[in-house]
């Protein structure tokens, strides 16, 4: 039960993961790059490692230490890439 | 009030990363928690914070059903909007605030205003009107 | 589990593939921010398939340091980009 | 003992070394930089070196990063001095000067930094203690009358003080009223790249002891810069 739980964690964040990376490659702005790149590392890394959370419980807290960290630093990155790139735009004109 | 928050943050952190209840531990994260520099923060109430911290909890899933929709409908619009921010804030609170919005994938805080404006980018599933 | 892994590695290669294709630095630096996170998740899980907890430290920590350098990289870019457009 | 996946990871470190060194644009560099300390780390950590991971992610991609784009930011730069506030007239000039310099240093990853200064004989002080690298001076038509100019100083110094007149050098005494900036350069191989590339009616270069002619060839290779 829980090994299926678990797989199924890993196989959401695996599908976030190259469905948010995917447009990497395109053409879009860096704005839009950004929010896919939030579904894919934000959300999809949070839900692998609660997969890999729930495949070994006894090492909760520093599995949790990283799923904080993950939440949070790639938030806070997200806002200083969007403020850094928009910026330099807004210089041009 | 933000002070307890404060150490109690400091020590929530060195308990995942030492994983360990012992006496000695815990006196040695109490140590280093006191002794850690802060800075001069302007604490909030403490009905503000409890406010926002649920809200971040709230935020998780929201976050997983918002991904759901950009992935089921695409959203090809990109729109820039102005939000106004709740008023006094303190610089914490304001950082918990541009998490909640950042976090969430439809939209982007790219810049705080000090006039208490956010500039959020969003991306839409139809152009603005 | 193994699958999972190598899975991660094709997930990995797409950031690398826009890095390489791309010149604007914004992209790279979005392309270098994905790989970043991805590395750090990658090792966690490796560290989970072994059971080798001490590679699961080393990985816990290079995520909640790893980001560092990439803002400060953002904002010496910008400064950059100001002082050449005068 | 070893997995299959080892080998495909270990595969990536090669080809991100190889993006890092085929890329020519320093800030470029630098991120790929990151991305190979970011992959170097990973391949540390699957092969058991945990320490070496740590370190390769706290000292190889933080702080190298960090302090290669402090010496990036502060070494390939050129620095031009400048009279602070020229009238309208010499401004747009000014700009029509600065466009095709800023193309000619993108080429060579040079980045323009312009240091304004209140009055001439400051930018001249500032080009021999070598706080700029070159001054660019925008000349006043000569059939203007200088004096006039130079007795308004008391009323408005900012304005006045561009209209210094200019050394003696025989380009610009043809009356024309639009002469083209004079850029004055202390380093040798940026007056030959400016020389070479920029187009010619943009600016009048020289060198710091007032000579035209190219120098002999410096043995400076351009990373000196």
């Amino acid at each position: 039960m829980i090994n299926i739980l678990s797989d199924g964690c890993m196989i959401i964040g695996l599908v976030f993961w190259f469905w948010g990376t995917w447009p990497l490659l395109g053409q879009r702005s860096v704005l839009y790059k950004l929010h896919s790149l939030s579904v894919a590392d934000t959300l999809g890394s949070m839900a692998i490692v609660m997969g890999l959370l729930l495949r070994i419980p006894h090492e909760w807290p520093l599995l949790l230490l990283a799923l904080i960290s993950l939440a949070i630093w790639n938030t806070v990155l997200g806002y200083v890439l969007a403020y850094c790139s928009t910026r330099e735009i807004g210089h041009d004109g | 009030m933000a002070g307890y928050l404060n150490l109690l943050l400091r020590l929530t952190i060195w308990f995942l990363l030492t994983a360990d209840l012992s006496w000695d531990n815990l006196l040695l994260g109490v140590t280093i928690a006191v002794l850690l520099p802060r800075g001069a923060t302007n604490p909030g109430t403490l009905k503000d914070w409890l406010y926002t911290l649920g809200e971040v909890v709230a935020a998780i899933p929201q976050a997983y059903k918002e991904a759901f929709e950009i992935m089921i409908y695409p959203h090809h619009h990109e729109a820039i909007t102005l939000e106004r921010a709740k008023p006094r804030r303190t610089p914490s609170l304001l950082f918990l605030d541009i998490f909640l919005i950042t976090f969430t994938p439809k939209t982007i805080v790219q810049h705080y205003c000090e006039q208490g404006w956010y500039e959020v980018h969003r991306i839409q599933r139809r152009p603005t009107p | 589990m193994t699958a999972v892994i190598l899975a991660m590695i094709a997930a990995l290669l797409i950031p690398m593939v826009e890095a390489f294709q791309d010149e604007d630095i914004w992209q790279r630096m979005l392309a270098f921010a994905s790989i970043a996170t991805k590395t750090s998740v990658m090792i966690l899980a490796v560290s989970v398939l072994r059971d080798d907890w001490m590679i699961g430290v080393v990985g816990v920590l290079i995520l909640s340091v790893g980001n560092a350098a990439l803002m400060l990289l953002a904002h010496v870019i910008k400064r950059l980009n100001e002082v050449t457009e005068g | 003992m070893m997995d299959s996946y080892v080998y495909v990871i270990m595969a990536l470190l090669p080809l991100s070394a190889l993006m890092l060194v085929i890329q020519t644009s320093p800030y470029q560099a630098l991120v790929i930089r990151g991305i190979l300390g970011a992959v170097a780390a990973l391949v540390y950590a699957i092969l058991g070196g945990a320490d070496v991971a740590l370190t390769e992610a706290l000292v190889g991609t933080m702080l190298s990063i960090t302090l290669f784009a402090v010496a990036v930011r502060s070494s390939l730069v050129m620095r031009l001095g400048v009279l602070v506030a020229p009238e309208p007239s010499q401004e747009s000039l000014r700009q029509s000067l600065l466009a095709p310099l800023r193309m000619v240093l993108n080429r060579y990853h040079l980045r323009l930094e312009l240091v304004a200064y209140p009055h001439p004989e400051a930018l001249q002080q500032a080009l021999q203690a070598k706080e700029v690298h070159g001054i660019c001076r925008v000349d006043f038509p000569l059939g203007e009358e200088t004096p006039a100019r130079v007795s308004s100083t008391v009323i408005a110094p900012d304005l006045a003080l561009t209209a210094i007149p200019s050394l003696p050098s025989g380009a610009e005494s043809d009356g024309s009223p639009a002469a083209p900036p004079r850029i004055t350069l202390r380093v040798p191989r940026l007056y030959e790249i400016l020389t070479t590339e920029l187009p010619p009616a943009t600016a009048q270069l020289q060198t710091l002891n007032g000579d035209r002619t190219p120098l002999t060839p410096p043995l400076i290779l351009m990373e000196k810069y």
